[in-house]
This record gives structure tokens, C-alpha cells and sequence, in this order.
């Protein structure tokens, strides 16, 4: 593809943008749940599709309340929680099509959840039996990432090869707003402009990247990055699903009818710990929680929802069941989660093999094997 | 003397250094208020302020590169890298600045920075926070590469890591952070690179740093039990090594296993065993053994039992040199 | 510092220049030698001022010159121009103060000349016989860097310390229009904004890395990379010595006031090759380096002297004269320049020594020695 | 069977990739219009275009990182490192993503990824021109390390390289870029990973690889004027490395002297002396000798001569093993 002709194609939207400066969010449902419209952002849904987004929030958010329990019991060693991320999650996810792409971070349960890749997968490496080991093919929902940024780089080059091949299918690339600040993300931008990528690079700016808060990571908004690569960028509310759905739409829209990357960046908050390992209360204060509790994303549609009478009792009773069958499944999958075979430590690290890893390999199963002859078990808890 | 944990050592040898020294600074994720994920840093920002104790953006390469620019404007910084796996994106300015620069300059600057880093596993951790990449940075001149294994060694040697004017990677045995010991804060330390015998034995010399001394003392008594008599060098620095200490030991028994969590290809065992065989060929009962990681990524936590280098596969090679 | 108190300290032409978008080049003296005015930027020198800029950049070009003959005549081993670049590096130079600091690249021969740096220390590396090996304190003139963009981090660095000590210094780093792509880069940029300190960044935009036209860097000036991050950014025409000038100087001085970081992108042209290994013929139009030969730094300020009569015959006279004997101090310098001792090999890696050295050290004097003794030279041409 | 330089055989070897698999894409810096700051991509962009044979922006990570992302959409990516020392940006991308994905997706998923960089010093460049940081590879689990020594190699191991389902860094010998050798395109080549004995010899085994095995078949020449037989291996591959035929040649031979341009320090030597000793304990007349750099940073031109290991400093080591 020839830059220079890319370059020419900008378009209005990114150029209105770039002359726009800060434009504020992008909203589409307010807080009180009240629905309002946006000069440059619009939705149509059908009540189906609303009910569609607000069971969607639930249910990832159920699910994520579930993995937090089971760490707590040991059932896992580490989760990263979603909670108040369920809009910027849902509605990004849903404005995907199944032909495109999503290179997720760790925290991306909601965005999994609309490309159907069963929640237990997701489980695996938080339990310590895998280090994600699904396969993004299926659903074309990447491994989760745990370098930070390393995986914007991935979904540029993947959305190079989709432009290669002349596909109108897009790449989204998630990230967060302490991302923002590595190197790699940096260059992501300057490959996917340079060769006009179709790739969609969606911050979620949560506020808070473990104990620092944004402005440690930038003094100007994380959207307006953009317009320095030379692509347009965008806020919206990341607690307003119905204006995360339309904002994506737009940017994967964009992407695909070969103009080129666009940032968005979804302006949402991190109401739980960073992890389940890390105490908040060390470095933010409850009313700034307290505040964004006001803004709950699924409190704020089901207000909508409510006012306009989209949804009668029987809607939101049956959720819950749906609900707790969604727990249990997590609850029972996890628990028997089989542990992997020890041989697995020598498997996967090559696709071809290695003379190395067989050598290794036969010499620790011989080594194992000493102990079962002896008849004395491994000295556990010491590794062997 | 006082007993505290090998974390406290650490949070007590950075503040001595913040207080000795108005040039020092202490740089990194979280290190400010929550005072690290594993709270080395704990208090600190509190009582130095942001202007020392720095929270950094979410940038290992700017870290790193902005410590170099710091001091070559006088400071001395102390970098610390969250996970062992995290440092990568700063490996190009550790390899090709921090660790040349000197040299560049035909010795008119010097570049005493600091990089901590936690590492190696056993805390049940996910991917990339389990990893010994010592080998890593040993191979590159320019670096001195250390890590300890104890209380005292954390709060004493991290001091000589920071007065010292050369950068100085100093690896963190994160899973004995919790281990107590006794750490005498008014005794002169020896130098920071001279490995020293914990366990004296005659049968055959362990060699060890960091987390892996703990399991060979307790082999060593295992070993005891079974009237071998081991002897145990705790290494402390990977570069330079302290070859001579090692020589002297593998001399006295004749025998030799280096044991390391890093994966043994290419890994400390080899250079070790390669010039100890030189040094001391014809004193050598056996071929110095090596106990270490796979060559295979880091497995997932619940592998990791069996993956790490334990009291019974350091037995067993233990076994197998005195078989030869 | 805080950083919100100093994310507040916006100026209003950083402002001004976001809310401006594409403002054209910053020039006050046009190719022909038309002295024009700028909205922003003014200057007002004397006429010794003057001769000294022409002087300088004449001067810088004789010993550039004289380095490629040397390279040609082989007592070079590689040498890097700065052919056409002499505005920026001049008008930038001679913009810092005693009390700056700079961080070059490995082309920054004119501003080397700013600093009273000596010309032959900049010959060591391109001879070969160091890696650098000046002081950088002795003109506050940092070592060349050769990785692509790695300086702009020690810059910001540096700034940070300055900013600590409650200096009123500002640091420059220097670097290019190829190197805009590195992650480094963006991580200077990042750290700059968020504890504002007072690093100026200097884009020599000579529209080449190596065989790669800017736009394999960037679909959009470069200048508009700054806004992203938070701090302003200005396109000057990097062959008008008096504007580069002039705008290096406001951009210093917002850092120094505590303003923070500014970009500043000098638009210039490398008239000659990448290095003298390279060969532009295989991938340049000789039209584009005519063209740009018609907007010579030099010719256009010789220009402006006569027409404005601020030079007479002697002045010129005189710096050729100057410009012979630098050249032959160059030549002399360079022939004479020792080749360092052998065991130069195992200086200075280390400041507080290492064991190994030390053997090792010890080991090849031996076997040096070894040769002697058995009268047998070493063989040469072949390596020990 | 045809005479050409090692650097044109590379050429003809990427050619060949690009015509018999249209998903294999040449990235790099300058590796478009200009062929490559040595030419080794020269023409392959005016034939096969700008979609195939990409000039990317001035960045290593990035270069890297969207490798990996056009490996998952079913690419296979040669790319180039325009030289040794700037292959450390992208350290991160290689060592956390390229190496360990397919283990991190259980094998679901493959990254054939080739890296190309021109390594090693003799051709009077500036810092970071001259490096040999192989060994920082071949460490990592993940990946293969290989280099060539001649012509042939260098044709067949690139495609070789291309065709396999992991990462390669694939080294090339810089300085003999300009060495002529047979290449025949007809020939089925050997295992990628096979050592090969290019020198048969009774006396002293000499392990090589790179630009290294040229100085050692010299050495081995002037040894046998002085009656002296020396066996001289090519190791070919850093990762795996082929301690059969090694093990085989020092059990033959008796003594072994590995040499390369690397520091030695935590080098490929140690990995082989390290092992062979343990494998041929009882055949050792001497211990394992090394040859290679010194543990300084690569010194400037003028000393490279006298810095890198050649035949005498070769001949020395064997001198001394000869002498146990
Ligand atoms: C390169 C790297 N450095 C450090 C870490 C440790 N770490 C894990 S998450 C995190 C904060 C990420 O913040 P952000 O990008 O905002 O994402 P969020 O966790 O808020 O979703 C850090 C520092 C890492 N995973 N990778
Ligand atoms: C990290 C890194 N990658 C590659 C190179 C090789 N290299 C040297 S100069 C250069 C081009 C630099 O272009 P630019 O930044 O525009 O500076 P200019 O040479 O035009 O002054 C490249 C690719 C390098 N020195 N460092
Ligand atoms: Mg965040
Ligand atoms: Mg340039």
C-alpha cells in the first residue's frame, strides 16, 4: 500500500477532530439515565439489543464478582477485576464484527464475553494451570497480554496482514491508560498510520494504573495522542455503553473502509483493587469511588431501560437465574479444573522441537520415575 | 542486631541510603505511595517526599533512561523493575548505555544507578513474574551483577550496590522477602563481591546465590543425616564471581554441583563449571554438575513445584557426582 | 514537583499553537535573503552577531569537508555530515547557554562548534580510536549517541536533576526525523510533560533515515507530535539560521521559566550522504538535493550581509583565511592522532573494577609478552 | 554449483523464499529501494514490491512486535536487524512475546518469525557495529539461534530458517559477507541444527561457528605444518547445539578448545565445556579451553585487530591444552 496515497485519505472526522481540540465525552445516556444525542455519534437500537447490552453487563459482572470469590478460596491465585469497566468492555466488544480481530489486555472478561469465548478459558492462567492457552482463532480473541502495550504492536502488525490480504475486517487493540506511556504503544501508532492499519486502538482510561493515578502517565487527555501519528482520536464515556457501541462502531467502521487507525479513548473508572493482591486503600480515597459509584454503567441503563419500559419484571428475574447458572458453571468448572500433567513444563516451547528439550525432558520422567522404584514419594512442598 | 525479614533489610537499606546521601533517589512503578507491590519502598515517599522517591510513568526504557540522565547530572539513582519479566523493555538502554557509557567516555562519567529487581519464582505467580534473568545481564560488560540470599546480605550489600559507581543489577530473591534473619546494622561488611562459605563440608561443595541458598544449606543437612558432608558457598555476585572462594572449596572436596533456578543452558552453572574445570582440573573426582531450570518457558504456578529446583533433584545430582 | 500544578503552567503559545494546527515554517529570512517578520518569533541582532552566524556555519561546513577528504584518504574510517544542516545546528547551538546542556546525535558537528567543543575530539570515534572519550561536563556537550533516539531519555533525565537542584538551566536533545519513530523517544516526551521539566527537543527533519523519506515516519509533521503529550510543539525552517535561532531560544526559555518541554522540528535537508558508506543515487532524485541546494543556510545569509552591507571583502577574506588554517589543524590533528595502547582494551569498563577484568587483563599481557620473548612478532592482519 | 559471496548467497536465498511462499514478507530498515545497508535484500524490493519487502519506520520494537502480529494473521516475516547492536529495543518483543507465545497458547498457535542481523566486528565500524550478542538468545527457551559460516550455509540455513515453525535469529558473519564459496541450489540439505565436522583431526578438536570457523580451519592448517592434527567442528546452531558430533570429535581427539567472538563470560563456551565435560569426563586429557572476547565492551576500530581472536591466540589455547 503506498503511504503517500493513505495519508491523502483522512478523513473529515479525523480532521474535524484534529481542529476540534478537547471536545469533551461523547454521551449518549447520562448518568441519570436520561438518552441524549451527540452532533457526531448516534445509535438506533431495538429494545432486543438494549436488554442484549444490559444482560451482557450483568452477566460479566456476576461473573467477575465469581472470580473474586474464588480467589478468596484459593480457587485461583490472582484476578484482575472489571468491575465498572462492564460499558467501555460491552459495548467496544459488541461493536465488533466476527470477522474482526481483538488483542485484549488481562482485564478484558467483558470483551471476551461478546466473542463467546467461554469464561473458563479465561480462568486458566488466574489459577495458575495455563498461561491463557486458548485458541484466538476461534473466536479471534487474542491471549491475554501481561507485558504492558506489547500487544498493540501485534494487533497493528495482524491488521497489516488483514490489509495485505484485502479483507474488510478490523483489529481492535485494548489497552490502558499506563500503557499509554510505553514505547511500544508509541510505535504502534506510528506503524498503523504510516501504513494506514486497519486497527482501532481503544484505551480504557480507568484513572488508575495500579497506585498511579493519569496524571502520572500524561497531563493532556490519552485520546488526543492521536492527532500527533496523524489519525484521529476520540473520549467517550466509558460508563455509557450505548456511546462506547456507537464511538467503536465508528472507529472499526473507519478502519475497515481503508481510513486508517483511530484511538479511542473510553473514560471509565476502576471501582475494584488493581488485583486481588493490592489494597487501594493505601493510595485513593473512598469518596473518589463513591463518586463514580454514582455513575454505574449498568445502574445507569437499567434506569433507561426502566423510564422507557423496555423491560418488564420477568426480563431482569430471569438474568438473575441466568445468573446464578453462569456462577455455578464458573463455580464447579474451576474447581475441577484439572492440575497439568508435570511432563507439560517440556511441551509447546517449540513448534518444530528441540534437542534440548527432548534430552531434559527423558531425563527428568527418568529422574521421576527414581522416586516411584524407591517407592518414596517427591519431597513436596520443596519442589523437586 | 535485630531480626526482620529479608523485605525490611531492604526498606531499612534504602532509607540508611536516602539518609546518608541527598544525591540518592529511589525511581519506579508505585514505588511512592503504595510503596511497592512487594512494599521494599514502604514509607519512604512519606518521609522523603516525591522529589526522592519518584513514581514513575509506566515506562521500564524512560526509567531506566531518564536514571541514566540523572546521573550524569550527580544523582544516584535506585531503580526498581516491579517483576523480574518487566525489565526487558529497559534492556536496550541497560545493555547499550548504562553499561557502555563509562567506557565511552574513556572513564570522565560515571553511572552509579541501581536496577532492583524481584526475581525468580515460587510465589505462585502468573507469566513473567517468576523469572531469573541473571545470565542475562551477567554477559554484558559494563554491569555487576549481584543478589542476596539473607537478611543481612539484602541491607548490607544493597548499601555497597549504591555507593558503588559502576550500575549495579541487583536481583532480589522475592520468595525469601518473607524470611527472617538476623541483621547486624552496625558491622563492616565484607566486599560485595567475595562469595562466602555458609556450610563447611568436606564430601563436595554446593554453590548457590539467592533463593537456592536456603535449599542447599537444607540439603546440605539432609545430607547430614546420611553422613555426607557438604559444603555450601553462598555466590552473592554473578559478575565479577568470585572464583577463587569456589576454587578453593571445590579443591578442599573434590567435588562440584552449581545450583541455580535460571534455566542451566547457557546459564551461571556453565561458566562456573567451565573455568573451575580449567583452574582445577586434576582436583576435579567428577564433571561439575549443574542443577537448574529447563530449557522451556517458566511453567504456570501449580507446575511450579515441581519445575523449581528442589532439595531432592540437588540430592540427586549431589548422588551422581559422588557416584563418579 | 507536582505534577498538576506544573500540568496547569500551560503557556498560551503552547496553547496557541495547538488550537493552530498547520501554521507553515517559522522563517524570518527567506531563501533569497529577504529579511521577513513572524507574528511570534522576532530576533534583533547585531551586526557582528550576524557575521558570527555566517562565520560559524562556514566555518562548520570547511571542517565537515575536510573530514570527508580525510575519510576519502582513508585516516577515517566513516564520517557523518552535516551538509545543509548548518542553519539548525548553528542557530541551535549558539541559542544555548554556558549553563545548558546538550545531548547530540552523531551529526551534531555544528553545534559541537558552539560549545568550543574541539573538532578533533568529535574525529576520535569516526578514526577510530575511541567510542567518544570527551568530557561532557568540560562544555556541558554530552557524547555523540549512536542509537537511535536513546539520548532523548539521558536529556530528560538530565532535566529532571536540573529541575531538582532548582536550576535555572535547560537542557537540548537532539535527534531526528527517523528516530521520531522510536519508543525512546516517546517516553522522553512522556516524562518531559509529566514532571515538566526543561528539555528542549530538537528534530533535525533533514527528510532522510538513510534511504527512508520522513513519511515511512509519519503521515503528519512532526512538530504536531508535542500537542499529544502536552507541551508545544513549532515547525521553524531549519535552513534560516536566524529563525532556528530565534525560535530555539523562546523554546529554552520556556523551559528555564519552568514552562516545561517544547519541540521544536528544524525542516532542512541532508544535501550529502547518510554517512560516507552510504550511496543516495539508489534511492534519491538529484532534482530534490538541487532544489534544496537553492535554500543554502550559508548562501542565503551571505545574501542578506551584502545586500544589507554588513560584511565587507575583508571579512570574507579573512574567514577564508580561518577556515584554510582550521582545515589543516583538522588534517594535522587527525594524521597524528595515536592509535591507543592495546590494553586500552580493558580500561574503563568499570569505574570501581571487576575481578575479571583484572585477569583477564593480566592474562593477555603474558601472552603479549609471550611473542616478544620468543622473538616472534604477532601476526598481524590476522588479529591475536 | 555456483562461486559466490556469502552475502549474494543470502540475496538468492531470500529471492527463493519470496518465490515459492507468497506469505513470506522481507521487513526492515532500509531494506527497500537501497537493498539493505549490505545489500543483502538488493532487488528483491523492485521485483516483488513494496507489499512484500517492507521499509519499516526507525523502530526494533515495532519492527518486531508487528512481525509477531503479521506472523498471527499467517505470514512468515524475515526481518532484518540492521546490526547487532541495535537488535536490544526489540529484546523485549522477542523474549516476552515472539519466544513465549506458542507456549502460551499450548501450541494453538505458531510464530514463524526469522530475524536476520549481521553480527560480529573486523570491518572498522563504530560502537555498536561489531557485536556478537548471541548468546543473550540462546538462553531464551523459545527460540533457535543458528549461524552460517560460508556460502552454502548461508543459502541453505536462511531457507531452512524460513520454513521452520519457530522463531530463528539467524546471525550472519558480517565480515565474511564478501567471502566466496560454492553454493549448490540443487543439494538437499543437512538438519539446520546439525554440527558438521569440517576438518578431520586426531590430536585437538576445534568448535566454531560463524565468522570464527574460517580463522579455526587456518589455525588448524598452520597446526599441521608443525605436525600437530587438529578436527575443527562448525557448530552452526547456538540453539539447539548439536553435542553429539562435539562429544564424538572430543571423545576422538581428547581435548577441546571452543572459540568465538563473544565474550566468554557466560558464552557459548561455557554451555559447551560445560556439557561436554559432564558428558566425556573420563576421555578429557585437558579441561575444555576457551577463546573469545574479553569482558569489556567491543573496543573502538583501531584495536579490534588485537581484541578479536584469531589464529595465534587460537594456537595458543591449543598449545595449551596440548600441554595438560
Ligand atoms: C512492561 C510491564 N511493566 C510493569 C508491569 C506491571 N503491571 C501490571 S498492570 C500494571 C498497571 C497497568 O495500568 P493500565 O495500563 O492503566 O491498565 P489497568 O491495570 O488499569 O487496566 C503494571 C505496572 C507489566 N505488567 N508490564
Ligand atoms: C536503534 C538503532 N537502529 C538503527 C540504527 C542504524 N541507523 C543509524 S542512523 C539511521 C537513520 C537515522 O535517521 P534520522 O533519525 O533521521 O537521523 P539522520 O541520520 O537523518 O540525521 C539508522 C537507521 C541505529 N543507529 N540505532
Ligand atoms: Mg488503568
Ligand atoms: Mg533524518
Amino acid at each position: 500500500m503506498s503511504v503517500k496515497s493513505t495519508a491523502a485519505r483522512r478523513t473529515p472526522r479525523g480532521g474535524a477532530k484534529r481542529r476540534g481540540g478537547e471536545p469533551g465525552l461523547v454521551q449518549l445516556l447520562t448518568p441519570e439515565g436520561e438518552r441524549v444525542e451527540h452532533s457526531e455519534y448516534s445509535i438506533d437500537l431495538t429494545p432486543e439489543e438494549l436488554r442484549g447490552l444490559y444482560r451482557d453487563m450483568v452477566l460479566t459482572r456476576r461473573f467477575d464478582a465469581e472470580a473474586i470469590t474464588l480467589q478468596r478460596q484459593g480457587e485461583l491465585g490472582l484476578w484482575a477485576s472489571l468491575l465498572g469497566q462492564e460499558a467501555a468492555q460491552i459495548g467496544s466488544g459488541r461493536a465488533t464484527r466476527a470477522d474482526d480481530y481483538v488483542f485484549p489486555t488481562y482485564r478484558e472478561h467483558g470483551v471476551a464475553w461478546t466473542r463467546d469465548v467461554d469464561p473458563l478459558n479465561l480462568l486458566g492462567m488466574f489459577r495458575g494451570v495455563n498461561n491463557g492457552g486458548w485458541d484466538p482463532n476461534e473466536n479471534n480473541f487474542h491471549l491475554y497480554t501481561i507485558v504492558i502495550g506489547s500487544q498493540t504492536l501485534h494487533a497493528t502488525g495482524y491488521a497489516m496482514g488483514v490489509a495485505k490480504d484485502g479483507a474488510d475486517s478490523a483489529v481492535i487493540a485494548y489497552f490502558g491508560d499506563g500503557a499509554s506511556s510505553q514505547g511500544d504503544v508509541a510505535e504502534a501508532f506510528t506503524f498503523a498510520a504510516v501504513y494506514n492499519a486497519p486497527v482501532v486502538f481503544f484505551c480504557q482510561n480507568n484513572q488508575w494504573a495500579i497506585s498511579e493515578p493519569t496524571e502520572k502517565q500524561s497531563r493532556v487527555p490519552i485520546y488526543q495522542r492521536a492527532d500527533g501519528f496523524g489519525f484521529p482520536g476520540v473520549r467517550v464515556d466509558g460508563n455509557d455503553v450505548l456511546a462506547v457501541l456507537a464511538v467503536t462502531r465508528a472507529a472499526l467502521e473507519h478502519a475497515r473502509s481503508g481510513q486508517g487507525p483511530m484511538l479511542v479513548e473510553a473514560f471509565t473508572y476502576r471501582m475494584g483493587a488493581h488485583t486481588t493482591t493490592d489494597d487501594p486503600t493505601r493510595y485513593r480515597a473512598d469518596e473518589e469511588r463513591e463518586e463514580w459509584a454514582s455513575k454505574d454503567p449498568i445502574a445507569r441503563l437499567r434506569t433507561y431501560l426502566e423510564k422507557a419500559g423496555l423491560a418488564d419484571e420477568a426480563f431482569y428475574a430471569e438474568i438473575d437465574v441466568e445468573s446464578d447458572a453462569l456462577a455455578k458453571r464458573v463455580r464447579d468448572g474451576v474447581r475441577n479444573m484439572p492440575n497439568p500433567d508435570v511432563m507439560a513444563i517440556f511441551e509447546n516451547a517449540y513448534a518444530d522441537g528441540h534437542a534440548l528439550v527432548d534430552e531434559e525432558r527423558a531425563q527428568f520422567a527418568e529422574y521421576l520415575a527414581s522416586f516411584d522404584d524407591a517407592g518414596q514419594p517427591a519431597a513436596h512442598g520443596k519442589g523437586h | 542486631m535485630t531480626q526482620m525479614p529479608l523485605a525490611k533489610a531492604l526498606n531499612e537499606s534504602l532509607r540508611k541510603a536516602l539518609e546518608n546521601d541527598p544525591k540518592v533517589l529511589i525511581m519506579g512503578e508505585d514505588v511512592g505511595r503504595l510503596g511497592g507491590v512487594f512494599r521494599i519502598t514502604d514509607g519512604l515517599h512519606k518521609d522523603f517526599g516525591e522529589d526522592r522517591v519518584i513514581d514513575t510513568p509506566l515506562a521500564e526504557s524512560g526509567i531506566v533512561g531518564t536514571a541514566v540522565g540523572l546521573a550524569l547530572r550527580g544523582y544516584r539513582p535506585v531503580v526498581e523493575i516491579q517483576f523480574d519479566g518487566f525489565v526487558f523493555p529497559a534492556y536496550d538502554q541497560i545493555v547499550t548505555q548504562l553499561a557502555k557509557m563509562h567506557a565511552r567516555a574513556l572513564g570522565k562519567i560515571k553511572l552509579p544507578v541501581v536496577i532492583r529487581i524481584p526475581y525468580g519464582g515460587g510465589i505462585g505467580a502468573v507469566e513473567h513474574h517468576s523469572e531469573s534473568p541473571e545470565a542475562l545481564f551477567a554477559h554484558v560488560a559494563g554491569l555487576k551483577v549481584v543478589s542476596p540470599s539473607n537478611a543481612n546480605d539484602a541491607y548490607w550489600m544493597l548499601q555497597q550496590a549504591i555507593e558503588c559507581d559502576d550500575p549495579v543489577i541487583f536481583f532480589e530473591p522475592k520468595r525469601r522477602y518473607w524470611d527472617k534473619g538476623e541483621v547486624d546494622t552496625t558491622a563492616v561488611p565484607g566486599d560485595l563481591h567475595k562469595a562466602v562459605v555458609v556450610q563447611e563440608g568436606t564430601d563436595l561443595t554446593l554453590v548457590a546465590y539467592g533463593p537456592m541458598v536456603k535449599v542447599c544449606r537444607e540439603a546440605a543437612a539432609a545430607a547430614a543425616k546420611e553422613g555426607r558432608s557438604l559444603e555450601v558457598v553462598d555466590l552473592r555476585s554473578m559478575s565479577p564471581i568470585d572464583f577463587d572462594t569456589v576454587q578453593a572449596s571445590t579443591e578442599k572436596t573434590g567435588r562440584l554441583v552449581v545450583v541455580h533456578e535460571a534455566p542451566v543452558f547457557y546459564g551461571a552453572g556453565a561458566e562456573i563449571a567451565a573455568r573451575i574445570t580449567e583452574r582445577s582440573f586434576y582436583h576435579l573426582e567428577a564433571p561439575v554438575l549443574r542443577v537448574g531450570g529447563f530449557h522451556a518457558p517458566y511453567p504456570p504456578a501449580r507446575l511450579e513445584e515441581e519445575y523449581l529446583p528442589g532439595l531432592d533433584r540437588v540430592l540427586d545430582a549431589v548422588d551422581r557426582a559422588l557416584a563418579f
